[in-house]
């Protein structure tokens, strides 16, 4: 596993964890390269679909970040993402996905070394689980033969 | 078909000193949709600009993405670029190849691929994007301030200079609030009254005010510049116009000893008022719960002997309607009182008295004309007890926060106390001195060190009264806790600062949000103080925590510098990047099913019902519908919608899954 | 155990004095209120508000002297601290954990040798019959501190009002309760 | 009418003209109080003070066996052990791995279903309403309510009346016909468990008490609590030397004072056992 490099896919919030990794950088902290951000005005606009679609498309990981609970540039947002997030992780971990794979954080547009520490860590985690291959495999499976097998 | 032009920045070398910038651009070329790609030192300058305006002009781009810093720092720029040359700003997207790329890896293919990544996203999000047009919305150029404490006449002042029209309310028959109250003012001790009426006669003569006291607001529609509020003016029982206030009524009044809410229960009033001789507007009021003719059916003395016969009995409340622009909420705060204090007797003790009642007693307009009296027997205290943090900082009677305002008051009276009764001892109970503000501790020094007050730390157990002497039960934590036992002849309790009665309900109306003390929640606790989480809407004063009064005014004139801002505007332009309900013919009008999951997920209150009609009027159902005024954007009804009609411009849901299904093709 | 995750554990006994009573005591911010209301204040060594402030410290050093103190039996449990104090810290269940440890660790402070032999006198009274019995308590009592010669007037004066029953009164379950003592307190423990 | 009665140790010894005046009141008032079968001490302050496990299982015990003879409601006269019982309750309630420890201790069955009355919230829910027709001796003094620690204390978890300044003995005296004066020391410790190994504190705790009911003019004082009454009763010598002055002002139970004024014979009530004496 040692060669493996994760695909990983960031979603994170534009006021907090955008202008973090902002931060990162203006800081020029260095940190592993494996991360895709995709920029959303709050984490509360996050549909969580969009992380099974990421699977999909050949994610191995996948991070969710915002503003710490209370710092919500739209006060509430991040709760109704963390609501939200706690409904669906049980959701994936009852339909079998690997909930391990997603990693869920706050950062704040002051945490510069913190987005880069997170990163670190995930990319070290998702290594070590290696490819995401069960999802694709079942995914690609046509619907009748997971339900005749189901 | 799109024609996109991807111009990849160097930024010196920034960027491509860990990024190949001639392959990204290289890579970029060949997309689909891509006409146009370009490397260029720094995209920015004006060069770089024209580089892009070219572009537009001659290869006819429909989309632009520039690959540079961070979209937080160049996207204004780049967008201003795009329009200049006729492209709508909107189709510009930002790829951060900088923060997010060259300056966090080392140099290296991966490092290089990260970039063509980034920026393949963008493109395939471009393809979805779509023009969007600035929003504009009218102004009524009306301020409302709700409350005349000095916060809102400060406010109202502000407002009104700058050109604007106010409306001016306030619940209490004149405005002035806590301020007319007080004795002198620290750390300065001038006289608060002296200070003040000046700008209460300034407010009634103001002619860009319009003052109703003796009012509240009923109801509040509408949004940022285009609110639509009911103030309910209550009936005064008089004709203003015709009445001179010429007093005689009250003279005559022979209900004499109703307790005077400004003398905070330490004297009495008549049924007909005015609150105090400086009262603005100087009219009186008819207190209709006490008033004999009222309560009893006959009297009507004051109808009698009013040399102008402007007496009104049957007079009925009345509703006033007014288009504002902008709200100022000044609602002020009150304090508690003895009776939520078990330990200290429940209020049965005359003699335990606020804060507030103190300021009464030492102001040269109060019941004792300013001399230091006790309300039992009208004697001179020769030892008085003052107490800090009675209620405040006390989570067993839910009030954990420091009242900030008390430290400083306390200091105030000890200091009066002592100028006034020279023979007087004063003591004085806390647990931390909080003078932090200009010219506070050197205040409260002066108070300990010239004036001799004994500051003892520790906090009141108990008081009781025996022999026409109130007990006092403390320890004096600094001398291992060792017990003082004070024999005073009045003790004065600095009451917790709390919320309004009917804060709650008021911020329930404005649609503004409160903390848990019911105080109003201001929208950021550092870099918007002064503003609500709904826009149009400010705070001043202590009704958003307690406050003294050069922060009320403080905050009363930033509050008044952000009306000025909106007012300076004949139409807001706000962003575009707002939430909108899909829209399709007949006979499917929307795919909006009308279950309004967005409703309670919006925090802003910017989703309302539609009713869809046919062209009979008949009602076909009713659909989601954004208010642009209010939505700020944030999209979390977005992600609420089961039937996915709610998108938000910038981040739609073709845009996102395009970003994600891009990622990664070449990955 | 805690039922509050938020809450710090400190150091030292502070946590032990956690683990058992769920009293934390960083919570206490030394307005001295509680010392101001003990009615036993100026017969302790270190009122309430100190010995918070000494378990506080995490010092071994103080933390000694606090199993040490007298103040801890001194106190009578009247509740008057728990019931004023702004922070709702339940300082008499506090004190009976202090006063368990002190004695589990035979630190229990010499002068408050009269009230921990009372105390133990009457427990023996209960574990014996079941109920108190008073000449019983007595003696043991003056068995413990030889203070042989204290109240010898109240005896005679309670016999001649009938408030003294010169025969124990045993509860038919003697058994029973003796078993409680023995499942609750541990064997080794007088 | 059948309530459930849990005298207590001191009620059986040196304050048994308590435990007579409740039964002899709660007889001209028609209620059966019926005695719980073998109870035990509730273990008191020595119990609490020495070991917090017994300090719950000997109250477990009491409460056990009294549901098993169906008795759905208690009085405990004694303010103490009506403080420790509902402790219990509610610290068994709280904690279900707490209440297993203390069921497996005294192996008997508990489900906490007992109600616990004091004697005041026993008068009050049975005696008050027929008080005032029942009068024919209006106690005719004025008295100083004394509610002692263990019957406010700790409120949060007792709840009853209000924890400083309470109210509702005085309300009770008020219908018996005595007059209760406005006082300072209602709730004040008397020294309660100190009386034996600690007497000069209790002369200390308790005078000061005392005191104050004399300086505002009370000509008995009225107590809830065994404890308090021995303690303002048979330590006056104590008192009186802490004072520095014979204070004879007698301490009567609030059972006793209805006793009297429903016209129950003085020894009947027990009132020929107070130390200081009882003039009527």
């Amino acid at each position: 596993m040692a060669d493996f490099e994760p695909k990983i896919v960031a979603f994170v919030c534009n006021w907090c964890t955008y202008a973090g990794a902002d931060l990162t950088g203006t800081s020029r902290i260095k940190y592993a390269s494996n991360v895709r951000i995709i920029r959303f005005p709050c984490t509360g606009r996050i549909d969580y679909m969009l992380l099974l679609k990421a699977f999909d498309e050949g994610a191995d990981g996948i991070m969710v970040s915002g503003c710490h609970p209370n710092d919500c540039h739209y006060t509430s947002g991040n709760f109704h993402a963390r609501r939200r997030w706690i409904m669906f992780r049980s959701l994936c971990d009852f339909m079998g996905i690997d909930i391990r794979r997603i990693i869920f954080s706050w950062v704040s547009a002051a945490e510069g070394a913190r987005w880069a520490d997170i990163v670190n860590t995930t990319v070290a985690s998702i290594r070590e689980l290696g490819p995401y291959d069960e999802y694709r495999k079942i995914a690609a499976k046509p619907i009748m033969e997971v339900e005749n097998h189901g | 078909m799109s024609k996109i032009g991807v111009f990849v920045c160097h930024c010196g070398e920034n960027i491509s000193s860990t990024v190949d910038c001639a392959k990204v651009a290289e890579a970029a070329g060949k997309y689909d949709g891509v006409t146009f790609s370009v490397a260029y030192k720094y995209m920015c300058s004006d060069p770089g600009q024209t580089i892009i305006k070219n572009a537009i002009a001659e290869k006819g781009l429909t989309g632009v993405v520039v690959a540079s810093c961070s979209p937080r720092m160049h996207e204004p720029t780049f967008r201003k670029a795009c329009a200049e040359a006729g492209l709508n700003p909107y189709m510009c997207e930002m790829a951060n190849l900088r923060e997010h790329c060259s300056w966090v890896h080392e140099k290296g293919e991966e490092t290089t691929q990260k970039a063509i990544d980034l920026v393949r996203v963008l493109v395939e999000k471009i393809k979805y994007n779509h023009s969007l047009n600035p929003i504009k919305v009218p102004v009524t150029k009306t301020a409302l301030v709700i409350g005349g404490g000095i916060a809102g006449i400060q406010a109202s002042l502000d407002i009104a200079n700058t050109g604007h029209k106010v409306i001016l309310i306030e619940k209490d028959p004149s405005i002035g609030g806590h301020m007319s109250q007080l004795s002198e003012t620290f750390p300065t001790l001038d006289c608060s009254q002296c200070i003040l009426t000046p700008r209460m006669v300034e407010v009634a003569q103001h002619p860009n005010i319009t003052l109703y006291t003796y009012a509240g607001l009923e109801s509040l529609e509408g949004f940022i510049g285009n609110f639509k509020a009911k103030i309910r003016k209550k009936s005064k029982s008089i004709d203003e116009k015709i009445c001179t206030g010429c007093g005689l009524c009250i003279t005559k009044c022979p209900n004499k000893k109703i307790p005077s809410e400004f003398n905070e229960g330490l004297g009495n009033r008549t049924a007909i008022y005015v609150p105090f001789p400086q009262a603005v507007p100087n009219k009186p009021v008819i207190d209709r719960i006490h008033c004999t003719y009222y309560t009893k059916g006959k009297c009507r003395i004051c109808e009698k002997v009013c040399p102008t016969q402007a007496i009104r009995f049957d007079q009925e409340d009345q509703i006033v309607e007014a288009e504002i622009g902008a709200i100022v909420i000044a609602t002020g705060f009150t304090v508690k009182q003895p009776d939520f204090f078990p330990e200290y007797g429940y209020g049965k003790y005359p003699d335990v008295i606020t804060g507030l009642q103190f300021e009464r007693l030492a102001s040269a307009s109060g019941p004792t004309l300013g001399e230091i009296r006790r309300p039992s027997d009208g004697k001179i205290p020769q030892k008085i007890v003052f107490v800090a943090c009675a209620g405040s900082r006390d989570q067993a009677k839910g009030i954990p926060y420091c009242s900030k305002i008390c430290c400083m008051y306390i200091a105030k009276h000890a200091m009066l106390y002592q100028h006034k009764v020279h023979s007087g001892k004063s003591y004085v109970f806390y647990m931390d001195i909080r003078a932090g503000g200009k010219m506070y501790e050197e205040f409260v020094r002066r108070a300990i060190e010239d004036d001799g007050v004994n500051y003892i730390r520790g906090r009141i157990s108990r008081i009781y009264e025996k022999n026409g002497k109130l007990i006092v039960n403390g320890a004096d934590t600094l001398l291992n806790a060792m017990p003082v036992e004070i024999e005073a002849d009045m003790v004065v309790l600095a009451t917790a600062g709390v919320a309004n009665e009917g804060a709650e309900e008021l911020a329930q109306k404005l649609h503004v949000s409160y903390d848990p003390y019911h105080f109003f929640a201001e929208a950021h606790p550092k870099l918007k103080p002064v503003e609500t989480n709904t826009a149009g809407i400010f705070l001043a004063g202590a009704c958003q925590a307690p406050r003294d009064i050069p922060e009320s005014v403080a905050m009363a004139s930033g509050a008044s510098a952000k009306v000025a801002g909106l007012f300076s505007q004949d139409e807001l332009t706000r962003e575009p990047l707002i939430a909108v309900v899909n829209r399709q013919p007949a006979p499917v009008y929307s795919s909006c099913v009308g279950c309004f999951l967005c409703i309670s997920a919006c925090p802003y209150q910017a989703i309302e019902k539609e009713e869809l009609r046919n062209r009979n009027g008949d009602l076909i159902r009713s659909v989601a519908k954004v208010n642009p005024g209010l939505c700020q954007g944030c999209g979390t009804c977005v992600a609420f919608c089961r039937t996915k009609s709610i998108d938000i411009q910038g981040y739609t849901h073709e845009q996102v899954y395009s970003e994600v299904m891009a990622l990664f093709n070449e990955f | 155990m805690s039922s509050d995750p938020h809450y710090s554990i400190p150091a030292g006994l502070g946590s032990e004095v956690f683990a058992h009573t769920e009293v934390k005591v960083s919570h206490c911010y030394q307005c001295g209120k509680c010392s101001a209301g003990c009615p036993l204040s100026e017969e302790m060594d270190y009122p309430p508000s100190v010995i918070m402030r000494m378990l506080q410290t995490a010092s071994p050093e103080l933390e000694e002297r606090v199993l040490r103190s007298f103040s801890i039996w001194v106190c009578l449990t009247c509740e008057m601290c728990f019931a004023r104090c702004p922070m709702s810290i339940d300082i008499p269940k506090l004190m009976d954990f202090l006063r368990e440890k002190s004695l589990k660790e035979k630190k229990a402070n010499p002068k408050a040798k009269e009230i921990v032999a009372f105390h133990r006198s009457f427990l023996d009274s209960i574990r014996y019959t079941g109920r108190l019995y008073e000449i019983g308590l007595f003696a043991g009592y003056k068995a413990r501190t030889l203070k042989i010669f204290d109240d010898m007037d109240l005896a005679p004066k309670m016999i001649r009002r009938g408030k003294l029953n010169i025969i124990p009164e045993l509860i038919k379950d003697r058994s029973g309760v003796a078993s409680i003592f023995r499942k609750t307190i541990k064997k080794n423990k007088n | 009418m059948t309530l459930g009665f849990y005298p207590g140790c001191s009620l059986k010894g040196s304050s048994r003209e308590y435990a007579e005046s409740v039964v002899a009141v709660a007889k001209a008032f028609d209620i059966e109080i019926k005695e719980i079968n073998d109870w035990n001490c509730c273990g008191a302050t020595a119990a609490h003070n020495l070991n917090r496990e017994l300090s719950l299982a000997l109250p477990a015990r009491i409460l056990s066996l009294a549901e098993k003879q169906g008795l759905n409601e208690i009085v405990v006269p004694c303010a103490a052990c009506y403080s420790r019982l509902t402790v219990t309750k509610f610290e068994l309630a709280k904690d279900p791995e707490l209440r297993k420890k203390i069921v497996a201790a005294n192996g008997l069955e508990y489900s906490g279903t007992a109600e616990v009355l004091n004697i005041i919230q026993m008068l009050n829910k049975y005696v008050t309403t027929k008080l005032e027709g029942r009068v024919v001796k209006p106690f005719d003094h004025k008295v100083a309510c004394y509610y002692g620690c263990l019957l406010v204390r700790p409120h949060a978890i007792l709840k009853f009346d209000r924890e400083e300044d309470p109210q509702l003995m005085d309300e009770l005296m008020l219908k018996a016909g005595a007059t209760p004066v406005d006082w300072a020391f209602k709730t004040e410790c008397c020294g309660a468990g100190l009386s034996v190994s600690r007497t000069s504190s209790v002369g200390r705790l308790s005078g000061k008490i005392i005191r104050d009911a004399v300086d505002r003019g009370a000509e008995a004082m009225i107590v809830a609590c065994p404890m308090c009454h021995s303690n303002l009763d048979m330590r006056r010598g104590a008192i009186n030397s802490f004072l520095g002055e014979k204070i004879s002002i007698p301490v009567l139970y609030v059972t006793q004072v209805i006793g009297l004024a429903v016209g129950l014979n003085f020894k009947t009530l027990g009132l020929q056992r107070h130390f200081v004496n009882v003039t009527v």
